[in-house]
């Protein structure tokens, strides 16, 4: 909380960036201390990591001072306040924390915690439910994702030319003297680190993990790696279009496990047509969608930090030409 | 006293919420508005998940033995939904990105003062046809 | 031979904390960055490896203890080359260290990177 | 002893964050930031033992990646931040808080 009202006060915004750093990570203790291990494994990647990457991108690139606010803060503080008393009234008849009897836990809940072990045969009940029992829901959050993709590139891709690529090419140049131990160790911690991705992607189904969290870890890899290497290195190993493409196929492999489930004579997403025991049909679909996911928010999240770092680049050329 | 102890989690949300909506109405920083609405977006995954704690209740993740666990569905739904705000996140970021390079300036006050005046300037150019 | 391996835990654990509580202090008190880095990246290291070590000596069941193990050797390969990034970027960029007897050059810097601290 | 152990933990990530909030260089914050990191991996497995499920380490595992990617991210963008406005005088005004 105290990092929350900090950050309402600083003006520099690097240094409000690195305090939502922290934040991310104090949220994601909360979720593990609240029981909720998955959450708090996407949380500590996401939150903490990529986000931090991609604000402190966008600072770098549009200044980092804000101006003084010019009208009072009055009125918003008054709003704010009554908003706040008002949703505090409302607590007065809520559930007490943690009791068993409230609402949330007496209609599907029970379901899934005492059923999915029989029906899905899956320990991790997050995983099940994820990909089993709400399927649709997870289907549509990733097309969400691929759709986010896209606008960013919509809006941030830049249109080469070859000598933009030289004047970026010294830029990189310039960087890569430098970095020694770190290049050196990071080489050494990448190929652990995607397989520690692959690790959470198909372990999921035991312990906390899955697509959503080893898609942002693959993808923090490549990261670490553009940001070391220089960009136009690590687009040489990654190419830009074959990712799209891939973010493309993550969605169509879960939509066609869906269609695939159909043409076996089940609804869209039953996976237990998908083989003749209806467990080991489910534990085939569950694999092939947390792959699906997992492609897609990978290659959506590099191809979101390549189109943040290429603009950054794009426009150190362009005012490197104009000097 | 035993409504402080049983409401608390509720309370803590709210105030983050509140931090959180006053970062976005009243500053006219963008990537600052953003931040904010973040701290907006934490405070109703903490709701959410503290909604489905159970008092002595683990993780819930199958093992022998154990049988109270706390409730899955909000854990879900918060999964998912914090990597679809990441990507919202990035979408926003981009769109900064893209009216600073437009404006020169991310500030909204600034922005709005711009695009008044070219407005203006279109009304005048308008009229005499 | 189990008291044995609480005792050790015990001691790992406190000594762990111990560590941790002095580059807590370290971070807090010190006058200016570089020392307050050494306090954290120096202590930092051995306090995650004795508390490591204390929870590895807890429990007999080895996928876990390979967990830590792995825990472990990240802490110790990450941690050093993070510290070393950081103190080399803030050198690089003109943030110059107290040195005895200048009182008043506290923190002062010639870069865009920081913030005077002329509190 | 676990117990302590955390307890002691917790008291460092208060006073790193008290460091954070105060600055005053950007790089006690980045500094704040790893220190914060590294003990939220000890954090989360002592937990994980409080709570008798050690499957916790895998994201304590998540976090000193993560944490390391983030600070390293952090001090490339930074440079890369300086390297564009060497050479430009920066006025006091901006250079104040």
């Amino acid at each position: 909380m105290g990092i929350a009202v900090a950050i309402n006060q600083i003006k520099d915004m690097f240094a409000v960036v690195m305090l939502a750093g922290i934040y991310g990570l104090v949220s994601a203790s909360f979720f593990v201390t609240l029981d909720a291990v998955d959450v708090a494994f996407t949380e500590a990647s996401v939150g903490a990591g990529i986000s931090t990457l991609l604000m402190l991108t966008t600072v770098a690139m549009t200044g980092r001072t804000e101006h003084e606010a010019s009208h009072k803060p009055m009125l918003a503080l008054f709003v704010v306040m009554v908003t706040g008393g008002l949703l505090i009234y409302g607590t007065f008849d809520m559930p007490y924390f943690g009791s068993v009897d409230a609402p949330v836990q007496n209609h599907v809940g029970p379901r899934y915690i005492l059923d999915s072990m029989q029906e899905i045969g899956v320990p991790n009940m997050v995983t099940s439910v994820l990909a089993s029992y709400r399927g649709f829901d997870t289907f549509g959050e990733v097309t969400v994702i691929f759709t986010a993709g896209i606008g960013v590139l919509a809006l941030l891709s830049v249109v080469r030319r070859p000598e933009d690529d030289t004047a970026i090419e010294a830029i990189n140049d310039s960087m890569h003297e430098k970095h020694l131990i770190l290049r050196v160790v990071i080489k050494t911690l990448i190929p652990f680190i995607l397989l520690y991705a692959f690790y959470v992607q198909f372990h999921g189904d035991f312990g906390p993990g899955g697509g959503f969290q080893a898609g942002v870890i693959f993808a923090a890899g490549i990261i670490l790696y553009a940001m070391l290497f220089g960009l136009s290195v690590a687009r040489r190993v990654i190419k830009q279009p074959l990712v799209q493409l891939l973010s493309a196929i993550g969605v169509l492999i879960y939509g066609s496990v869906g269609v695939v489930s159909m043409l076996n004579g089940g609804s869209f997403l039953d996976y237990g047509v998908l083989s003749a025991d209806p467990i080991a049909g489910q534990h085939l679909g569950i694999l092939l969608i947390e792959l699906g996911v997992g492609v897609t928010v990978a290659s959506v999240m590099i191809i979101i930090f390549f189109s943040f770092a290429g603009r950054s680049e794009y426009q150190q050329a362009k005012k490197g030409k104009s000097l | 006293m035993s409504m402080i102890l049983g409401l608390y989690n509720y309370w803590i949300v709210i105030v983050l919420m509140m931090i959180g909506f006053y970062i976005i109405i009243a500053h006219g920083h963008l990537t600052k508005k953003i931040v904010g609405l973040n701290i907006f977006q934490t405070s109703v995954f903490i709701f959410y998940i503290s909604l489905g704690k159970v008092e002595g209740g683990t993780a819930p993740i199958w093992q022998e033995g154990i049988l109270l666990y706390s409730n899955p569905l909000p854990h879900v739904l918060i999964l998912t939904a914090i990597v679809v705000g990441i990507a919202t996140t990035a979408l926003g970021l981009a769109l900064t990105i893209r009216l600073k390079e437009a404006y020169g300036t991310i500030d909204e006050d600034e922005i709005q003062a711009m695009d008044n005046q070219a407005m203006d300037n279109q009304d005048k150019e308008s009229k005499p046809c | 031979m189990d008291t044995l391996l609480n005792l050790a835990s015990s001691f790992c654990l406190l000594l762990g904390s111990f560590l941790c509580l002095s580059g807590g202090v370290g971070i807090l008190r010190f006058p200016d960055f570089y020392t307050r880095m050494h306090a954290a990246g120096v202590s930092d290291t051995l306090a995650a490896a004795m508390i490591l070590i204390g929870l590895m000596l807890q429990i007999p069941e080895t996928l876990v203890i390979i967990k830590l193990i792995i825990i472990l050797l990240m802490t110790l390969f990450i941690s050093p080359s993070a510290s070393h990034a950081l103190g080399r970027a803030a050198l690089l960029n003109g943030l110059t260290p107290v040195v005895a007897g200048d009182k008043n050059h506290a923190g002062q810097t010639t870069e865009v990177g920081d913030n005077p601290s002329k509190s | 002893m676990i117990i302590a152990a955390t307890l002691a933990i917790l008291v460092v990530m208060v006073l790193a964050i008290i460091r954070g909030v105060m600055g005053p260089s950007l790089y006690d914050r980045i500094l704040a930031v790893n220190m914060f990191g590294t003990k939220t991996v000890l954090l989360i497995s002592l937990l994980g033992f409080v709570m008798g499920r050690p499957e916790f380490l895998d994201i304590a595992m998540v976090y000193a990646l993560i944490n390391f990617i983030s600070v390293i991210g952090v001090l490339r963008l930074f440079e890369a931040f300086t390297a564009k406005h060497n050479g430009k005088v920066v006025e006091p005004a901006q250079r104040d808080l």
